[in-house]
């Protein structure tokens, strides 16, 4: 086994699984100036959902992603029109209160509905990996990374050249104007919720496959969107695939070099140095 | 200028007020409740701040199960027999959100409104600290069930007792057991919190002690998700063995990585996971002879008045809560039943009367073991078993006779699984 | 006369506190204790988050710096704690100072980021130096009643709404105020943005740093994930947000309701309090969403900045 | 200032502009839109760094200098969108401006109410900035200007969207000011203003200075109407000059 290799791509992979959890955050908050504090608690939830369909119905992760991405497609199309557009327009902090609260709200849900019993989605093929060229690359972060990086690029066709897509870019550039073209914002508003919350589901899903969850586990992972998010940069398709690179990237191997104690150091650390020399992350547009 | 009128600060008065009117009343309203219960002269009241919701929710339950077999139990016997006459038991729970500091608040608001005097502890070592100041400071006896961390004891307190062992002791029957399998070098990886610190450092100090080559140590940040790097390095160093010292979910991901990245061991042995059924739940066959230190299962040969052997506890907990116990729940039913020898030989429910109680309980002998209080409240001489998943269940392998039990130590390589 | 009903009712509320402990009910006292941190916390967020307008998500790292640095130096060198205490707030601050000079330069999502990147790397520094405890943390030793802590945090909390108070009725609270309504503008006139802004965050940092102190001596033992909870930010924020931003009595206010609403829901349910208070948030949210007090400015001046196209 | 250049990304908005003012003078700057005018006033208020080229005040390099010591050193500009202080009241606007200018006391608030009086304001002092009305807000960016004791004043279209009547009471408040010996560089869009008040002009166009001088003779240069009205313009108004049938009058 080569030692470094292997390092660099456990990282690379890592990369993928922390990528595709931000992909949601990342469009939330480029578009609609919106941080979900319970973008975790969605993912959470996902992974329950896939967990149930799995054990109840006998229906593959894989195959149950399309119906778990459209309902929560929909619940999250149906919570932005209701709930959260009364506030989103009235302050930057409020939504912010907002999301905060249904954290509480879904994480304790979750422990009623689903006990505070520690689960994973485990298929047959959940720890396998393939062997290549003395290198090992486990099958589940494989295909989150392949996963992120078609998301990615769908994502980035249906903003650049849908109609649709093209009123969300209009509305994120300036909503004033957005509105004066004739765009209905609270309903691109909700359609970004909902895209949002059905990528999140995605990522989600793929966190209950590569690890062990319990309704508590939302919070860190909406910390991680954080970073990777802001690594990547807010406001382009392609940063949280950036963003999930450099992280899982500087974790591996500076968890081998410094040792995995120093691991939030470094990436807090790289974190604020990002923040002080370029605010807009690594893919962001220039300092306005 | 708007920036603070006059009506404003009328208003935030009224709703302050309001508020604390309707905590004073609340409170008092439990209060009543309690009172009625104990004037009834044949209840003693328990309170234990307990972790329902929160990051500690799952552990927190089973302490909280632990607790609440012991009590039905007793019950269902008619009660606890304290000088001749019997006393139904009522535990009062309260959710402290896995936060220490709703720890100290519950556990004064218990103390200082409902009129509780006797207390079974929350879960984990951090909120053991918060509760038990309270206690302490109001002089009421706290036996702890979830944390063994040895500096809840090095603090001088009176009123702190407990049903673990030392963290630092956790890994020494585990490390005997590998001893006698050829297992020579050893590989260590730990959390940052407390108990997983002192867990670590006791087991290293042992292995060292006891002839084992500690190739490997490094302590990793709670909650980390990839640790598959750190397995990369620790193949490269050839470890016999991997001992993680951590939390559930680190548990489970070593073992989920260590197959994906495909690196062997002849043995791999956790302290916090594998005793917990979900272990095998969530990792299916790959958890096939995964070691866990624990302090209870139900093959021990011990028995007690109370609910019987080992095995008759697992069945009575199975009755009650459909899932097999295991040493969480237990150690907590124990705690609790310390709780009961106390009050029985102090013959009364006061404080101080079941503190000194305790205090010169010595040595006894329930169904998780014999082991004696010592003077700073911890406990010694409890004898750790080891289990090892087999078949999907936690068998007991160790100690002897149980070493029979033993299967696949060496583990096969994950190819040939 | 309006000044005079105000300072009046100011009384009414610091003596009623004051004689609070006189119903010698000591659950209510630790209530008003953590009540009092929080306003205490809550106020300190309040000079640089609605004052100033910077929506900082890292003041955990006062607080628990405070701790952690108290903590060290009485356990570790023996320091006397009234030195150590003062030693670790006036740490604290100056941690503020130097950091907020390279932070207080981002603005809006950008800066609550670096903020809560701060928190987080200072924790993960904290566990990994044996000095300051590392991952185990300090324990320190029992004192006396729960009524001095009551008395301390009370202390601290009155300070905190009095320093408030006298911020925003002088040149200095003028001057955050400008910068939170408009940056460029405010140096424009001639205001040093960077030394003002450094100024509030420092500020904030040394109330948060006392409350810290306290707290540590009060608990009797720390550990990092306790005392640099991201959380407890987030409640600071909300505290402060429901109150009211850039109002004296609003982080109070704030801190009550939420600590009342925490207790009644952990009274009233055995597995669903952090539901109660998610939806007791929510419902604050949706019907008083400038606050209760109402007088809530919207960030930087009513505009939603900083909104970014996602381009590919 | 000398040789100064500025470029976004690899979009070269002002290049190789020098000028200097004379102390007591009022410069107008005029150019059609995107010619650079408010890039220019960034430049030398120091929001905005040159890429090439030094500015001075009096004796001092400044473009390095923070916004806040510009402001200091009385170079003191407004903005084109008007900016002023939504939190605070029209009279603490001005005092704070007031107090940054080295005022204090009594003697704060004798200047302050002088200005409001110069401002016609004085009947607003207690409205919050975000309760103004436009108007209103452009006349009190002038009196937070002027409360800093301006040596050069740089007004970013200080009268655009006022009305005739507003507009003559703005021109007679420069007027005044000129008289107490404050340098001002204007930037307008109206003629009729710039011709009024100006001792001299300079014209911007797609980043360079193409004219300087006074305004008469600048508004005669075809190359500054060609700038400002563009090409057919020009052409067509030398074939009627040509023709005999006179010019245009300023505009």
């Amino acid at each position: 086994m080569h030692l470094w290799g292997q390092i660099i791509v456990n990282g690379i992979l890592q990369g993928g699984v922390l990528g595709i959890s931000a992909l949601a955050f990342s469009l939330q908050w480029g578009v609609m100036d919106l941080i979900n504090l319970a973008h975790g608690s969605f993912q959470i939830l996902a992974a329950y959902l896939a967990l149930t369909l799995l054990n109840s119905l006998g229906i593959d992760p894989f195959l149950s992603l399309p119906l778990i991405f459209l309902l929560f497609f929909a619940a999250g199309y149906l919570l932005q029109l209701w709930i959260i557009n009364r506030v989103i327009s009235a302050n930057l902090f409020m939504t912010l209160l907002l999301t905060f609260g249904m954290d509480f709200v879904l994480a304790n849900l979750m422990i009623l509905l689903f006990s505070a019993d520690y689960k994973s989605i485990n298929t047959g093929y959940a720890n396998a990996s393939l062997h290549l060229a003395g290198i090992e690359l486990p099958v589940v972060r494989l295909l989150a990374l392949l996963f992120l990086i078609v998301l990615s690029v769908l994502l980035w066709l249906f903003l650049e050249y849908s109609r649709t897509g093209r009123a969300i870019r209009a509305t994120a550039m300036e909503r004033e104007s957005a509105r004066l073209m004739g765009i209905k914002i609270p309903a691109v508003y909700a359609l970004t919720f909902g895209l949002g919350s059905g990528l999140a589901a995605v990522g989600g899903v793929f966190f209950g496959l590569s690890n062990t969850f319990s309704p508590a586990a939302g919070g860190p992972l909406t910390v991680g969107a954080f970073v990777v998010t802001i690594l990547g940069g807010v406001g382009t398709s392609w940063g949280p695939l950036a963003g999930g690179l450099i992280l899982g990237l500087l974790e591996a191997v500076g968890s081998v070099v410094f040792g995995p104690t120093y691991v939030n150091v470094i990436t807090f650390g790289l974190l604020l140095l990002v923040l002080i020399i370029r605010p807009t992350g690594v893919l962001g547009r220039a300092a306005r | 200028m708007v920036r603070k009128s006059v009506k404003l600060t009328g208003l935030f008065m009224a709703v302050s007020l309001l508020l604390v009117a309707a905590l004073a009343g609340c409170g008092s309203q439990g209060a009543k409740q309690n009172t009625s219960n104990a004037s009834a002269a044949d209840t003693i009241t328990i309170g234990a701040p307990d972790a329902a919701t929160g990051a500690l929710a799952n552990e927190g339950k089973l302490v909280h199960d632990g607790y609440t077999l012991w009590q039905d139990v007793v019950n269902k016997q008619g009660g606890l027999l304290v000088g001749g006459k019997r006393y139904k038991i009522n535990l009062v729970f309260k959710d402290d959100q896995s936060k220490p500091d709703n720890d100290k608040s519950l556990t004064e608001q218990m103390i200082t409104q409902d009129g509780i005097k006797l207390f079974l502890s929350p879960y984990a070592s951090p909120n053991i600290f918060a509760a038990s100041t309270v206690a302490e400071s109001h002089k009421v006896p706290m036996i702890a069930a979830g944390g063994g961390a040895k500096k809840i004891f090095e603090r001088g307190y009176k009123y702190i007792f407990s049903s673990y062992p030392y963290s630092g002791e956790y890994l020494g029957s585990v490390l005997d057991l590998l001893k006698g399998r050829g297992i020579k070098t050893v590989a260590f990886l730990h959390a940052d919190d407390l108990f997983s610190q002192e867990a670590d450092q006791g087991g290293e100090a042992y292995a060292k002690s006891h002839g084992f080559d500690v190739v490997y140590s490094a302590q990793y940040p709670s909650g980390a998700t990839d640790l598959s790097s750190q397995l990369t390095q620790i193949a490269q160093k050839k470890a016999d063995a991997l001992i993680g010292t951590g939390h559930f979910e680190e548990a489970v991901q070593l073992v989920k990585q260590a197959k994906q990245m495909n690196v062997n061991f002849k043995a791999m042995a956790f302290t916090v996971g594998p005793t917990m059924p979900a272990f095998a739940q969530n990792l299916g066959k790959d958890a096939e002879g995964v070691l866990g230190a624990s302090l209870w299962t139900p093959d021990l040969p011990y028995k007690d008045d109370v609910f019987g052997t080992a095995a008759q506890y697992a069945a009575l907990y199975k009755q009650s809560f459909g899932t097999e116990p295991d040493y969480h729940a237990a150690m907590a039913s124990a705690a609790a039943e310390m709780m009961g020898l106390a009050i029985q030989k102090a013959g009364s429910a006061d404080p101080q009367k079941v503190r000194d109680a305790l205090a010169g309980l010595g040595t006894v002998h329930l169904f998780d073991g014999s082991f004696t209080i010592e003077p700073n409240g911890s406990i010694k001489g409890l004898v750790l078993p080891v289990i090892q998943i087999q078949n999907g269940k936690a068998v007991t392998v160790w100690p002897a006779p149980f070493d029979k039990n033993i299967k696949d130590i060496p583990l096969p390589p994950w190819s040939k699984r | 006369m309006s000044k005079r009903v105000n300072y009046a009712l100011f009384a009414v509320v610091v003596l009623a506190a004051l004689l609070l402990p006189l119903t010698s009910n000591d659950y209510l006292i630790q209530v008003a204790t953590g009540i009092a941190m929080y306003a205490a916390l809550a106020s300190s967020w309040n000079l640089i988050g609605g004052l100033t307008g910077y929506p900082s998500f890292g003041n955990v790292a006062f607080f628990g710096l405070g701790a952690v640095l108290a903590a060290a130096l009485s356990v570790n060198l023996h320091w006397p704690y009234i030195d150590a205490a003062l030693a670790a707030v006036l740490g604290s601050g100056l941690f503020g100072l130097v950091l907020g000079l390279p932070l207080l330069r981002l603005r809006g999502h950008y800066f609550s980021i670096a903020t809560l990147a701060l928190a987080e790397a200072t924790m993960a520094v904290v566990t990994n130096v044996n000095f300051l405890g590392g991952g185990q943390g300090f324990s320190l030793p029992l004192l006396g009643s729960g009524k001095i802590f009551y008395y301390l945090m009370l202390g601290i909390a009155v300070l905190a709404a009095a320093g408030t108070y006298l911020i925003i009725n002088s040149h200095f609270g003028n001057i955050l105020l400008a910068i939170k309504s408009d940056e460029l503008a405010a140096q424009s006139v001639g205001v040093n943005t960077v030394l003002a802004k450094s100024t509030a965050f420092a500020l904030s940092a040394v109330l948060g740093a006392m409350v810290g102190v306290v707290y540590a001596l009060w608990q009797s033992y720390i550990d990092p994930p306790t005392v640099f909870d991201p959380g407890i930010t987030v409640f600071m924020l909300v505290m402060t947000l429901m109150g009211g931003a850039g109002t004296v009595a609003g982080p109070v206010l704030g801190a009550v309701i939420i600590g009342v609403l925490t207790q009644l829901a952990m009274s009233f349910s055995k597995n669903a309090s952090s539901l109660l208070l998610g939806l007791g948030i929510m419902a604050v949210v949706l019907f008083l969403p400038r606050g209760i007090l109402g007088v809530h400015r919207p960030a930087k001046g009513g505009e939603r900045r900083g909104a970014r196209p996602l381009r590919g | 200032m000398r040789e100064v250049g500025k470029s976004f990304g690899g979009l070269q908005v002002l290049e190789g502009i020098s000028f200097s003012l004379t102390e007591g003078s009022i410069t107008g700057l005029i150019g059609p839109n995107g010619a650079g005018k408010s890039t220019l006033v960034n430049l030398i208020g120091g929001a905005d760094r040159p890429n090439r080229g030094e500015i001075y005040f009096h004796s001092l390099r400044v473009d390095h200098l923070p916004v806040w010591r510009i402001a200091r050193l009385g170079l003191v500009r407004t903005f084109q969108v008007t900016r002023i202080f939504n939190d605070l009241t029209l009279r603490e606007n001005i005092r704070l401006a007031g107090w940054t200018g080295g005022l204090r006391g009594r003697k704060l608030e004798t200047e302050v109410d002088g200005i409001m009086q110069l401002c016609e304001l004085e009947t607003k002092a207690g409205v919050p900035g975000r309760d103004l009305s436009l108007p209103e807000q452009k006349r009190l960016q002038l009196a937070r200007a002027l409360a800093l004791k301006p040596k050069l004043l740089l007004l970013d279209e200080v009268m655009a969207g006022l009305n005739p009547a507003e507009l003559d009471r703005a021109i007679q408040i420069l007027r005044v000011l000129r008289d107490r010996g404050v340098t001002m560089l204007v930037i307008e869009h109206l003629m009729r203003v710039i011709m009024g008040i100006s001792d001299r002009v300079l014209v911007l166009h797609q980043g360079s200075l193409i004219a300087d001088g006074p305004p008469e003779q600048v508004v005669g240069l075809s190359r500054v109407q060609e700038a400002y009205l563009g090409r057919r313009y020009v052409q067509n108004r030398e074939t009627a000059a040509a023709n005999g049938s006179g010019g245009v009058s300023g505009c």
